[in-house]
């Protein structure tokens, strides 16, 4: 699908610039001022408290919401102009009435058409093989997550997008999808990962976006982060100690 | 009740004149529908996954002309089909075919508005998962279709009791002629307006067991096909 | 063939055609409508002959071009129907005139089809005969029922009213309940039908050859006497007087 | 076109005929869709939700009870309500009651047939945390009700659109009596049977702008709601 | 609600026993056989590696299954009689289409009437008592469960089932729903949790079921079973190596 980004290149949607970016909904200002650059290739995870706005951020990057004000450029793009180099994986699957792997056929057509063995091969890499014939919306939580994340790399995107897509899996179901995910970045896909588990960050994260009412309060490399945060809040969160 | 002595007696001793009739209904009422089906899903659909301007409004309008008189519908498709018409050269009034035409445009509105309503629903758990993965148009609106297949047999099978009950735009276009054009409600009305109201009765008792028949088929294909998706 | 719908609820159609189609090879289709609906369909060149009741409007419909001739085909009468207990003792009246005034005078229910057909005009000329004008007592006692025949008999038999009605469509009226005919015989009651070709010269489209065929064996001594031969329930229905 | 121009004229002359029909039309129609919808909707939704022996066959029958011819109804109705008729020392029939009635029968199948399709999607989402909470009987039944408002709206429009553009029962429980019965579905049967098709037509374009109305309101309070909820 | 409970004393609906438990969805047997007997008050935590029937175990448990064969008793009680002293939170949560504090009223109707304040402590407890009027599906993913086990516990229920009710908080709001259940444990309420976080096991749980491929592999004091695992498949799972 997507030819413009070759293996190991740096991903074409880089850098990311988000500016000033707002979002009202109702009487509530739940983004309140994002302002966000990255620019290294790799992995980036996103963390912070519940509600602090990261599904949201992520589906502004994605395109899915339009921000009230400010701007996100990916590259020489806007978000509209970058939507199929994009792939995501929701924090809720939502998977279509038929088979698991009709649910792939459907995500990419063309490959459906022209190497149907290389969709066998994706439900063998979320170690889901067996269960290809079998309706999606039957699959047991954890079987649900991998399958849509499965659906999402087929695309190849430039840009990858994570909202806890390991929430409920078990943890050999957690490293494979983490082995996974590194492959995917190794070959130049920028990922953008949301997750509450430090151990994968610490596992994962190239650097951290650290978010907390509807703001970037820190970004730092993931090795001085975990050490080291230089926000009240991050540290706070890091203990576990309440923030709400 | 004499009505349903009457409508057994009818049946079987084979009534050819009755099952000339039924036929008649059936065929007229079921070409309706397919044809209907194939404009107004994909047109429900559609409608409730894209956005444009005036769309609020198209549907409104279909809402509405859920609500259109079936002699109005006839009336116009007369004066379409009328030899004096635009149509006329046709020479279609008061044959099958303009009966066909009419429930047409009397169901269309019927089933589009349904199932704009029934896949707006799908559409709200499905909209971010299809933007994401780039499934726009025609591919969007198949698969919309295909998942809320079972959900579309009712808007269908209203839209299939409205055809096969109509009576006021069919008499006008097809004319209520017999060995030509009466179909079951046409005959009903002929025999209530003669007086013959048990007959009438029976005859509707007929249809109203046909319009069984023909949903016990339609809901038992569903129901089949579900049990064995999600065996 | 656009006809009203009385004759179509007499039967008369399912008895003639079969002959028609024997003896001359013309399948006729009958769309049954009232007399004003059948005579402007037919201006519209829906239909190649036009079999009705209403001797002005059929004679101005030739007159404009519409028809290409009119004959006298038949004729029937009219009668007035009513409960059987007679609330306004219209069967003692002299003529009809009398009839209608002592049914607006005994305030009882009187359903009028309302229609506009043949036998609406027939009725509301009554009316202005006797020098009533019942529209003031219209939805009270003067019940527009804006129906064809059966429907109003439907409606008039269920409410004990009274109703003009042809005695072909009468005498085949399978609903009667308690109703009888509450008065008859007046020649006032006399009801002519006409037989019309529509014009090839205004609608080319017009089957003009069987249209033709249809009418003439309908004059014919053949047709008159099928005509004169139909009865139902031992009564004839109609009386051949082609000229 | 002619149908149009004598619409307007008719509306801006403010004739008093046509207004006592239209009143009666709306009048009709709004009262047997609220009786309707009473007795529908918690039926449709009951049958969504509760199993028992023979419920199948039940949704079988209101799905083909929307094809139930509407001469039909109304001789039952007639027969019900004719002075020989078991409900006949009530005096209704050839009155609006009677054609209320009629309406009543007419569309409760359908609003039940399709409300219970709608709740019963909504019901594979909550059925096991409502299994979960205790939530049984009456309080499961509003609970439907009441989150399935929206999509249910279209279920009542198309039973009102039924109700407001039917002619074949209410001419025979009503008899279409001048100021008294007269709506404006039978006052354009009557003006097509007397060969006033442009009269006809432009009632029945005043008809449709009255369902167009109705439509606009409700489905307007709809977005209304729905904005203020998901503000 | 229940008042066949008293506080410290232990869950009417003890000792649970399951045996020879099997279901069949389609051609698969999805649990072959569970045999199982929980007598002891406290937690409980099922773990297992995803689609090892762990889901489905507790829907039969909460009776939203019929199996086709074996039985369950609770207390005295088979599973249907014991529907009103249960309350599950489900692993993907639904909520109704309406605002938060009136999803936890209509789960508690005689609580809204008589004592409405306790719902507003309730929605304290889970610390959303700011969204109380917000549309209970507009929060985000973490807010969501947390008042879906808010809902969950107004009832007071003798048996409370967890299905991965902490998968996708921040690691405070574990920190709150972890103390929360613990007190309704202390307070005699059984808890059967399942969960894929071996910290939360560890903080938990007094003993753990191992489920795999559709039966319970192990059963043991939760000391033990992080220490030394009796079984290969538990000592795999442990370790994150791959079970598929
Ligand atoms: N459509 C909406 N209407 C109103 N409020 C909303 C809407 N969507 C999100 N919110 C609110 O915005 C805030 C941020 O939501 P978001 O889903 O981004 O949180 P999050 O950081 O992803 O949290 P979590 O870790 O729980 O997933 C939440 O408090 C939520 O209630
Ligand atoms: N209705 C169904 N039809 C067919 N298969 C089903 C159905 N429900 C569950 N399954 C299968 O049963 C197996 C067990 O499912 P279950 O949901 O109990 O797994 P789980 O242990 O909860 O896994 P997870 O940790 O991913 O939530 C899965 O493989 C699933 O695909
Ligand atoms: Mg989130
Ligand atoms: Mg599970």
């Amino acid at each position: 699908m997507n030819t413009l980004r070759s293996a190991n290149m740096p991903s074409s949607l880089l850098p990311i610039r988000i500016s000033d970016l707002r979002l009202i909904k109702g009487d509530r200002t739940v983004l309140a001022g994002v302002n966000l650059m990255i620019d290294k290739p790799g992995i980036t995870v996103i963390m912070g408290p519940n509600g602090a706005g990261k599904t949201l951020l992520l589906r502004c990057l994605h395109g899915l919401i339009k921000p009230d004000q400010g701007q996100i450029t990916l590259g020489q793009l806007r978000v509209a102009g970058s939507r199929d180099q994009q792939a995501m994986v929701f924090q809720q699957p939502v998977l279509l009435r038929r088979t698991a792997l009709q649910n792939l056929a459907f995500a990419a057509p063309e490959i459906a058409k022209s190497e149907p063995q290389r969709l066998i091969q994706a439900l063998e890499s979320v170690h889901l093989a067996d269960r290809a014939h079998q309706p999606a919306r039957m699959l047991s939580g954890g079987e649900q997550q991998r399958l849509s994340l499965a659906r999402a790399l087929l695309s190849e995107p430039a840009l990858l997008l994570l909202d806890e897509a390991t929430a409920s899996l078990d943890p050999a179901s957690v490293l494979v999808i983490e082995s996974l995910v590194k492959a995917q970045s190794a070959q130049g896909t920028k990922v953008i990962l949301v997750s509450h588990d430090q151990g994968q960050a610490r596992r994962l994260a190239d650097d951290i976006v650290f978010m907390s009412d509807g703001r970037v309060a820190e970004q730092s490399p993931a090795d001085q982060f975990f050490i080291a945060p230089q926000t009240p809040v991050a540290k706070a969160y890091l203990a576990g100690e309440i923030l709400f | 009740m004499g009505a349903l002595t009457e409508a057994f007696r009818l049946i079987i001793t084979l009534d050819p004149d009755l099952f000339e009739i039924l036929w008649l209904s059936i065929r007229v009422s079921l070409i309706a529908l397919i044809i209907s089906a194939v404009i107004s899903l994909p047109l429900g659909t559609w409608l409730a996954i894209t956005r444009f301007p005036g769309r609020k409004f198209c549907i409104l309008l279909l809402n509405a002309l859920m609500g259109i008189p079936p002699v109005v519908v006839g009336l116009l498709v007369y004066l379409l089909l009328s030899r004096s018409g635009p149509l006329g050269w046709l020479g279609l009034l008061y044959t099958p075919s303009a009966m066909i035409i009419a429930q047409v445009v009397l169901i269309t509105p019927i089933i589009a508005a349904l199932s704009n309503q029934v896949i707006e629903n799908l559409h709200q758990e499905y909209s971010d998962t299809f933007y994401s993965l780039g499934v726009t148009g025609r591919r969007a609106v198949v698969a919309y279709l295909v998942d809320a297949r079972y959900a579309l047999t009712t808007c269908i099978l209203a839209g299939f009791g409205r055809a096969i009950a109509e009576v006021g735009a069919v008499i006008i276009v097809g004319g209520n002629i017999d060995h030509l054009t009466r179909v079951m409600t046409t005959a009903i009305a002929l025999e209530t307006s003669k007086g013959n109201l048990t007959l009438a009765l029976s005859l509707g008792t007929i249809l109203l067991a046909l319009s069984l028949l023909v949903n016990s088929l339609v809901i038992g294909v569903r129901e089949y096909a579900a049990k064995r998706q999600y065996a | 063939a656009q006809s009203t719908t009385s004759t179509q609820n007499s039967g008369l159609y399912d008895y003639l055609l079969p002959m028609v189609k024997e003896d001359t090879g013309v399948q006729v289709n009958v769309v049954a409508v009232g007399t004003g609906q059948a005579i402007k369909n037919a201006m519209r060149c829906d239909g190649d002959v036009l079999l009705v009741h209403a001797r002005p409007a059929e004679e101005k419909f030739v007159a404009d071009g519409y028809g290409e001739y009119r004959r006298d085909l038949m004729y029937n009468d009219f009668v007035i129907i009513g409960p059987k207990a007679d609330p306004a003792r219209v069967a003692g009246a002299g003529d009809v005139r009398e009839a209608l005034q002592r049914i607006q005078q005994a305030g009882a229910k009187f359903a009028s089809r309302g229609d506009d057909s043949g036998t609406h005009k027939k009725e509301r000329s009554l009316w202005q005969a006797a020098a009533i004008d019942p529209d003031s007592g219209s939805g009270q006692w003067y019940l527009e029922t804006g129906s064809g025949m059966g429907a109003t008999l439907n409606t008039g038999v269920s409410l004990g009213a009274y109703v003009l009605t042809d005695r072909a469509t009468w005498i085949a009226f399978a609903n009667k309940q308690d109703a009888v005919i509450a008065f008859e015989g007046d020649e006032n009651l006399f009801n002519q039908y006409g037989v019309i070709p529509v014009s090839a010269d205004r609608c080319p489209n017009v089957n003009r050859e069987a249209a033709e065929t249809f009418t003439q064996w309908l004059l014919s001594e053949t047709g008159q006497a099928a005509i004169g031969a139909y009865q139902v329930e031992g009564e004839p229905l109609f009386f051949p007087n082609a000229n």
